[in-house]
């Protein structure tokens, strides 16, 4: 009971502080926070495995990849400066927005309460086999009952590896780089002076 | 468990609308990035609730499985954000509007 | 099968004459007459199939299920098959000649023909589907015509109106269309007159019969969707002859008539179709005598009479409805035509200020005109006298008092503004070279009464010259079932209503009820009639009137009042409410369609209607976050929508 | 002790996604044979296009092969049979158009990569095509948008990142969206499967998490208000991609769409869950015509007439008739064709075939390039719905079955729409057709002749499904 509430106000502190830190590092620190208390917070409903699965794959790569790009993207200058603000006042509607949908959906999610909870499970505690939440309670599930969306996710992590390559690859694979002609972009011709044909105007508004 | 689910739920709601607040709000795209992230662990938890609320833990699978892609949206989304901020003096989605009308 | 012939051969001819026009030359006029003459032919040879017990029905093929597409040639859509090809090959001929110096020859029997075809498509089909995509190519081919002569502003300004007038009307029937169709599944006509009472609640009934009128309304120029057709008579006279007389403008009497089932069963739609019809009746009639340009008058007595028309197919007198649409394309063809000898000889002068005095030189066009406008007055003996008869009598019979009056009135009408007409034109001195400003004639240009330029550039004959066998011929051939066709419905077991016993419903069981009998109420209708001539003839055709003629035109035409000669305000109306609206729509259709067809306010307005599109433009501004956040928005007004309607009474 | 592996599954399971699967492995045999090239020429663009032709070709005959047959495999994860055969039928279609449009785009040595993306992609929609749990509807459009956004990316044009960029950041945010809906979809009934929604009691909590998870699906069919991201993203990504995107797309989440709202609701309220849904395509239908107006870039017209397009699909469903669902699949059948001959007439124009073309450059195309002018102005007449094409066909008959199925609104917002959109496509027939003086008017041409291919086809199918459309006939069965 008591872990629940700090957890949550450890959470929503973190995640608050993530979205409004000024410089990228300190958001990242947030999200760590958030996502270390998170996985404490699985604990608590014993999803033994997912938070495990949280700290490695999250805390330990996706937010080292952030950490990394944060490191590339501040070779300059004046790392992560931002231009002027195109869209000042745009937090009110957004906050007006969001809070909302946040009361539409927790009046309704309040007013069904789930109260099944048929039968309490076993009070885990983790290597027990085939207790909720267990390494081998996970397995079963995603090895049998649900092996189609694992392999699923193989395809989908391939797509990402073969993405990223091509997206921020500019060698050929036999690692020369290649010097090729600048490109120049391709733009459609202004209308110059005098239009193609007076027919046209009215269209090319 | 001893806390009522309706109090997770209720906990990831906030959560995620701290991560939509924080999409439209930052210009910085890591930023955003970061709060796409908060979304997706936002319905995690709530996933994770009902999970046990129902003791199903197809719950528990789907989760596991946004956390994968969650990562290679991440890594894709970081490559896309390195090669287009890699030359540009703001690290700024503003910026970034050519295409409109 | 010969029904196949019947409809194609003006197809082949339209897309022929298009395609090879040019190396054609002379021969386009007679091979589209050919052509049409043909069809009228083979539709005579179908006339026993047609009036068979079980009428014509041809499949072309079906689709979906219910969605079967026929040719269907019963006792209706014959007498419409015959009086297009009929008449339509008579005005063919005459066109040879009237068109002889047209540099676009081919290209009027084109679009003539393809206009036959189209006509025939619309009253061959024996399913709604069918008739709309007749209708709507009727519409088509009318506009190509009316806008025929692109180089004439006027005539472009006269073409889209018509256009967008129809278009009004093509939804609403659409709609009624989308209506029968998605209560029964089906198409043909056969099933859906078969489940009139079972499929539509009378609400609904009303809104088909509704959607039907609207389009109905629009190409048959009835009030308030009339004010089209006076513009189109500034396309060449036979095209006003055979689609804004005799064919096309009465497709609305054919659709009522076709689908008299539903109008039987829905009183309040017959009410409707009822007053419009005669409240169209006496406003054209009135409206005809304000009138100068001799198209003009013709055009506003066309729209009168087809007020007469959609008044007695619309009160139940479906068989008069449709007598007197047979007679009036006889006598009003013959009147076109008659008047294109007129504007033809007189390089197309069209205002009748100007004429006067042509009896002498034009005996054979006065001869033509003399008996169209006994015709049409109701001169007994005559064609028109005895379907007019039919119908003001229907009215009394199916228990319309008012419409009966309205009716009386306006014979009387009818018969005064064309014997204005006559005498004006043929009697007195001729006035072509009296200075207009003295007729009272302003700006001859503006008031679009000034010969027209161009079309005839090697013309210069100033004075009346006799018309070419091949423009009188036809007028001749007509003059004698304009004397003589209203003999089929003579006497009360009549031809005429042998031929249609028992195919119409009957009308309410007011039959009967009338207060007097026929023979009193044709007294009253001549009476109107004698008033009318007598007044004509007081104020035009009297030794006296016509001494004074010049003066007595201009101070005629300077004190017109304004309401007349506006006609009604309707079209600054129109302008206002729907035209300048529709004419984006409009403006498309001009400039894709018929790209010789330019105008510059067409552009304005094309302009004007992306307005709208800049507005969305604006919203896309570009930024990332602005997109998040009309996301944002959405889930709000949707989460919004499901708290309140799942999450409040629970 | 491990407790029994009851539900391993078999090859009974496998032989249901075998087309998908072959679609989605055809990529790793590609990126092998590329290894072997040192230097890229175009024959290295040959062998991997060609690769992808045939094993796409394979996949639509073995899918094909399927159509009489149900299959429920997974246990109950992937259902196969029906319209998601026809709708995977239709995205191996668009996956071969675009192999044929992209010939000419992009490196030599990327297009082993950029084709085995568009392989994955496509098979994450043939996944969705089938989907019928919340976990792989969302794995199969992550499947297909993660390759997305790399694709929108291929391209030197420095709009082509933004493309990317925004595509991801807002689709992400959408699918978070899609995720959480799912999540109370799941906590609403204790399952993931949809055959568990249809049985279960609507509490507010299902009806939300359906909401949900429609704002999710909405934004991948950009509907409007979730179609902001549509023309900027079309606008930048590579033309062949573009054109996959906008078929492809719409094809996996149609079918999720209509498994969800015929199969997966509850039968009592599910006309009061799906109303946000008519009433989000009575507004694409107004605001992408409206929009389409002001457009002189050819895709971002298509694409804002693709949200139109898309509006007048959702609007057969309402009403959730067997009739709707059919007619919904002829039509997008029918927009498959006319929109892929629409871009492939566009990738004609261009030199390197992603170019930007805007509509000055369609200005007296009638007269220099007749017969590109001829197929441009046949799908144009398809996409503003007149006669003689599917696009009329298919959108009487859409109006027909809407009217019977009570929405009359919808059917006059239909109406509305099509005829704002006459005037959006008749404005490029008419530059087409204007008298231009030549020299004021740059004319490209693509060196690459395999997009005549694609017009050619998809010219005749336009007319021929018209004439005689092709609707599935049994498909109500198969819809669970």
């Amino acid at each position: 009971m008591i872990a629940f509430w700090i957890l949550a106000l450890l959470m929503i502190a973190s995640a608050v502080f993530t979205v409004t830190a000024r410089r990228p590092v300190h958001s990242v620190v947030g999200l760590l926070v958030n996502f270390i208390a998170l996985a404490a917070t699985y604990l608590t409903l014993q999803a033994e495995f997912l938070a495990v699965m949280q700290i490695v794959v999250y805390s330990g790569a996706i937010l080292i990849l952030f950490v990394f790009v944060i490191a590339l993207l501040s070779s300059g200058v004046r790392p992560f400066d931002v231009g002027p603000d195109r869209m000042p006042r745009i937090l009110v509607p957004a906050v007006v927005f969001a809070v909302l949908t946040l009361a539409g959906i927790t009046v309704t999610a309040l007013h069904t309460p789930v109260t099944v909870l048929q039968t309490t499970p076993t009070n885990g505690t983790t290597g027990d086999a085939g207790a909720f939440g267990s390494v081998a309670n996970f397995g079963v599930a995603l090895f049998a009952d649900n092996l189609l969306a694992f392999e699923v996710t193989a395809f989908i992590l391939m797509v990402a590896v073969i993405g990223v390559v091509l997206i921020a690859g500019d060698e050929g694979p036999g690692g020369v780089v290649r010097r090729r002609p600048k490109r120049v972009i391709k733009r459609e011709p202004i209308l110059k002076a005098r239009p193609p044909s007076p027919e046209l105007v009215e269209g090319s508004g | 468990m001893n806390v009522a689910p309706e109090n997770y739920v209720a906990l990831s709601a906030v959560l995620f609308f701290i991560g939509v607040v924080g999409v439209i709000a930052r210009r910085n795209p890591l930023i955003m990035l970061m709060s796409i992230e908060l979304l997706f662990n936002a319905a995690n938890l709530a996933l994770v609730t009902y999970a046990r609320a129902w003791v199903n833990n197809a719950g528990h699978i789907f989760a596991f499985l946004v956390i994968t892609v969650a990562a290679a949206e991440a890594a894709i989304g970081l490559a896309i954000v390195a090669v287009t901020f890699r030359k540009e003096p703001f690290v700024d989605v503003d910026e970034v509007s050519a295409l409109r009308g | 099968m010969l029904l196949y012939l019947v409809w194609l051969l003006p197809l082949v001819g339209g897309v022929g004459l298009w395609a090879f026009g040019p190396q054609l030359k002379s021969w386009a006029g007679p091979i589209g007459s050919a052509l049409v003459g043909v069809s009228f032919i083979a539709t005579l040879f179908l006339w026993r199939d047609a009036t068979a017990a079980r009428a014509l029905d041809v499949p072309l093929g079906s689709w979906l299920p219910g969605w079967s597409f026929g040719l269907l040639l019963d006792r209706l859509s014959l007498i419409w098959t015959l009086i297009i090809t009929g008449v339509g090959f008579l005005i063919h001929v005459y066109s040879i000649g009237y068109m002889d110096r047209d540099r676009a020859f081919a290209r009027f029997f084109a679009y003539m023909n393809f206009f036959v075809f189209a006509m025939l498509t619309l009253v061959l089909s024996d399913n709604v589907i069918g008739l709309l995509v007749g209708w709507g190519l009727v519409g088509l081919a009318s506009y190509f015509l009316i806008g025929f002569w692109f180089y004439k502003p006027t005539a472009v300004a006269a073409a889209r109106k018509a256009f967008v007038m129809n278009v009004v009307g093509d939804i609403g029937i659409m709609f009624a269309i989308f209506l029968i169709v998605a209560k029964l599944g089906g198409i043909g006509y056969g099933l859906i007159f078969a489940n009139v009472g079972s499929a539509f609640t009378p609400h609904e009934l009303f809104l088909v019969c509704l959607g039907l009128f609207i389009g109905c309304a629009a190409k048959s120029a009835q009030i308030p969707l009339h004010s089209w057709l006076p513009d189109a008579m500034e396309g060449p006279t036979p095209v006003s002859a055979l689609i804004h007389a005799a064919t096309m403008v009465t497709a609305g009497v054919y659709l009522v008539a076709r689908f008299a089932p539903l109008w039987s069963a829905s009183p309040d739609a017959q009410e409707l179709v009822g007053a419009i019809g005669a409240l169209t009746a006496i406003a054209g009639a009135i409206l005809g005598c304000a009138q100068w340009d001799i198209k003009r008058i013709l055009a506003y007595s066309t729209m009168s009479q087809i007020g007469y028309m959609i008044m007695g197919v619309g009160i139940g007198a479906y068989d008069a409805g449709v007598f007197h649409f047979l007679t009036h394309a006889f006598f009003k063809a013959q009147l076109f035509l008659g008047a294109g000898i007129i504007i033809h000889a007189l390089a197309d002068e069209q205002d009748v200020r100007r004429m006067g005095g042509l009896r002498k030189q034009m005996p054979f066009a006065f001869a033509a005109m003399l008996v169209g406008v006994l015709a049409i007055s109701g001169v007994p003996g005559l064609s028109g006298f005895f379907s007019k008869d039919a119908v003001v009598y229907g009215a009394l019979q199916t228990g319309h008092p008012w419409l009966y009056a309205v009716a009386v009135v306006t014979a009387g009408i009818t018969a005064y503004y064309m014997f204005r007409l006559l005498f004006v034109t043929f009697f007195g001195a001729y006035r072509g070279a009296v200075d207009p400003s003295d007729l009272g004639i302003r700006h001859p240009e503006l008031a679009g009464t000034a010969a027209s330029p161009g079309h005839h550039p090697e013309e210069e004959e100033p004075h009346p010259h006799a018309p070419g066998w091949l423009m009188s011929a036809p007028v001749a051939i007509l003059i004698v079932p304009t004397i003589a066709i209203g003999w089929l419905d003579f006497g009360s077991n009549s031809a005429w209503k042998q031929f249609f016993a028992g195919f119409f419903p009957r009308a309410a069981d007011a039959a009967g009820a009338a207060p007097i009998s026929e023979a009193v109420s044709t007294l009253l209708v001549l009476l109107a009639v004698a008033i009318g001539f007598a007044v004509a003839y007081a104020r035009y055709g009297a030794p006296a009137a016509l001494r004074g003629a010049i003066a007595r035109l201009r101070t005629e035409t300077i004190r017109m009042p304004g309401v007349l000669v506006n006609a009604y305000y309707f079209d600054a109306a129109f302008e206002a409410l729907l035209v300048r609206p529709a004419r984006a729509l409009g403006g498309w259709f001009d400039r894709t369609v018929d790209p010789h067809v330019i105008d510059a306010g067409v552009r304005e307005a094309a302009i004007s209607a992306q307005w709208l599109g800049h507005l969305f433009r604006s919203f896309q501004t570009g930024l990332v976050r602005a997109y998040a956040l009309t996301l944002a928005f959405g889930v709000a007004c949707i989460v919004a929508y499901y708290a309140l309607a799942f999450g409040g009474g629970r | 002790m491990l407790p029994a592996l009851a539900n391993i599954p078999t090859g009974a399971d496998y032989a249901a996604l075998l087309p998908a699967f072959v679609v989605a492995v055809t990529p790793l045999l590609i990126l092998f044979v590329d290894l072997f090239y040192r230097e890229s020429g175009p024959w290295r663009r040959v062998v991997a296009v060609g690769l992808a032709l045939v094993w796409l070709i394979v996949a639509g005959a073995l899918q094909a092969g399927q159509y009489p047959h149900d299959y429920v495999a997974f246990g109950g994860a992937f259902v196969q049979g029906g319209f998601s055969i026809v709708l995977s039928e239709i995205v191996i279609v668009a996956t071969i158009a675009t192999l044929l449009l992209s010939i000419g785009v992009g490196r030599d040595d990327q297009v082993a990569g950029t084709t085995s993306l568009l392989l994955w992609s496509a098979s994450g929609a043939m996944l969705m095509s089938g989907a019928s749990n919340l976990m792989t509807v969302f794995l199969g459009l992550e499947l297909l948008s993660l390759a997305l956004y790399c694709l929108c990316a291929m391209s030197t044009r420095r709009t082509a990142r933004e493309s990317a960029l925004k595509y991801l950041i807002l689709s992400s945010m959408a699918s978070g969206f899609l995720l959480y809906g799912s999540a109370l979809l799941f906590g609403a009934t204790g399952s993931v499967a949809f055959a568990a929604l249809a049985s279960a009691t609507v509490t507010p909590l299902l009806a939300l998490g359906a909401g949900l998870f429609m704002v999710g699906l909405a934004f991948k069919l950009s509907l409007v208000p979730f179609h902001a991201w549509t023309p900027d993203v079309y606008e930048g990504a590579p033309l062949p991609v573009t054109a996959f995107m906008s078929i492809v797309t719409k094809a996996g989440t149609l079918a999720v769409l209509a498994r969800f709202a015929y199969a997966a609701l509850p039968s009592e309220h599910r006309a009061a869950v799906l109303l946000p849904l008519w009433v989000l395509a009575a507004l694409s239908m107004l605001v992408g015509n409206l929009a389409a107006l002001a457009q002189t870039d050819m895709k971002r017209l298509l694409a804002y007439s693709g949200i139109a397009q898309v509006g007048y699909i959702v609007t057969a469903f309402a009403g959730t008739s067997a009739l709707g669902l059919r007619y919904a699949i002829l039509y997008l059948a029918g927009y498959t064709f006319m929109n892929l001959g629409a871009f492939a007439v566009v990738a004609l124009m261009a030199r390197d075939g992603d170019a930007i073309v805007g509509l000055p450059r369609f200005a007296g195309l009638a007269a220099r390039r007749p017969w590109l002018a001829a197929a441009m102005t046949l799908f144009l007449i398809g996409l503003a719905g007149l006669p003689p094409t599917i696009g009329f066909t298919a959108k009487i008959l859409i109006l027909t079955t809407t009217l019977g199925a009570g929405y009359a609104w919808l059917a006059g917002t239909l109406i509305l729409g099509t005829a704002i959109s006459a005037y959006v496509y008749l404005k490029i027939v008419r530059a087409m057709f204007a008298r231009v003086d030549a020299a004021h008017v740059r004319d490209e041409r693509s060196p690459n002749v395999l997009p005549w291919v694609a017009v050619a086809v998809c010219a005749v199918a336009t007319v021929v499904l018209g004439l005689q459309p092709l609707t599935p006939s049994n498909i109500l069965p198969l819809v669970k």
